[in-house]
């Protein structure tokens, strides 16, 4: 019996949440137990220095799966893609 | 109708093309958002938009439907701009047709808040003295949103 | 700023001018009321709009300053055509600035129903057959009103 | 002793009301006893034809005194110019 391969997906960062990541995309392989939103900004805050700068206040961090705004509970298992971003600010 | 663009809009432009034909329409209502001046005292040399590509739209279009939805509105259409913008330069029009004022009116204050609050836009304020600064989100603008439901 | 005249208007013209050099305007909110194509259910050929020279002016230039007085307000603009219309025409055009957009949008719904239900102009449909039919004031628009107070 | 000479006003007529006068504006001496706009109404509509059409229903009748709205209660001694019209209809 081997494990299930982890799932990859891809993770976009906008506003400042991209600057202190200092990307604006990544392909993530997801380790086990990072089951929601929450679970994934606090994985990604462990990630290094600009992680850990840009997830410092998880409650700031908006989220949309597959381009459709979701809470920090929802569950990511089946998204192709998932962005992380500060509070919208346009119009 | 849903557009993201680089490039500037010109209301009456909009405003004809959109009720063009049209003998139905009795009440245009536009709103157009401008860059200011100044940002909490602090002169302002540009402000730049960021937005997620894909979702904007896909957004925008739901927005849209959720007025189509309340109202009764002939036409209805979503300008939003990206890129470096100078002060007095147009940021968003919002253009709704309707027979009557007052679904005009309110729809277009309704795709304003919702946009405000739901479009995945972000703006970046950059200082005369070059210094940038990321607009937060106004509590009042969650607010708005709320006084819909 | 007020004006009657028989001329159509330039919607973008408009609010070009009025926000001309201003960079403390954050936002512009237009109203255009237009001939619709029929009156209840009957075909239009034309609508002719009397007023009351004089008095239509100061009227509106009460409004005006009320307007000015309920809110925060960089610039406002009404202008109203008189004379006969074809379906589609421009009728009315209200244009407030603000450095806020709560502020423009009620201003400017706020404008649209107290000169509904003040400025002295008639409407005068003329059908097809060329009956003429004065237009009644509707409740609505003393309803409108009375939520101003 | 004479009586006061009747004070001259001019009247102005819009929309219908102008129609079925037939006019668009004239100069009355107003007869004593005719104190507010109501009582103009009234007093017109004994004129003629035209102005029994125009003032049949007086109730929808509105005002204006030196080109401000008034009531049918509103006294008209004073006045340079009264103005009777339907409810307006502009916007």
């Amino acid at each position: 019996m081997t494990a299930p391969a982890s799932p990859s997906v891809r993770i976009v960062y906008f506003a400042w949440v991209r600057e202190r990541v200092g990307r604006a995309e990544e392909t993530l392989a997801i380790p086990q137990g990072v089951d929601t939103v929450a679970d994934l900004v606090s994985w990604l805050a462990t990630r290094g220095d600009g992680y850990a700068e840009a997830f410092a206040r998880p409650g700031v961090i908006r989220a949309a799966i597959d381009q459709h705004h979701v809470s920090s509970a929802a569950a990511i298992a089946g998204a192709r893609e998932i962005a992380l971003f500060p509070p919208v600010t346009g119009g | 109708m849903i557009r993201v663009q680089y490039e500037d809009f010109d209301i009456g432009r909009e405003v004809a093309a959109l009720a063009a034909g049209s003998t139905d329409i009795g009440a245009v209502v536009t709103f157009t958002g401008t860059v200011r001046g100044e940002a909490g005292g602090r002169p302002l040399a540009s402000m730049t938009l960021e937005h997620y590509p894909g979702m904007t739209e896909a957004e925008l279009a739901r927005i849209e439907a959720e007025a189509h939805a309340r109202w009764p509105l002939q036409q209805t259409l979503v300008v939003h701009r990206i890129g470096e913008l100078r002060p007095g330069e147009n940021i968003v029009l919002v253009v709704v047709a309707s027979a009557h004022r007052r679904a005009a009116f309110e729809a277009a204050a309704f795709l304003m808040d919702y946009l405000k609050s739901k479009a995945p836009f972000w703006k970046k304020e950059t200082g005369l003295d070059g210094a940038g600064h990321w607009v937060d989100a106004r509590d009042a603008d969650e607010a708005a949103l709320a006084s819909w439901r």
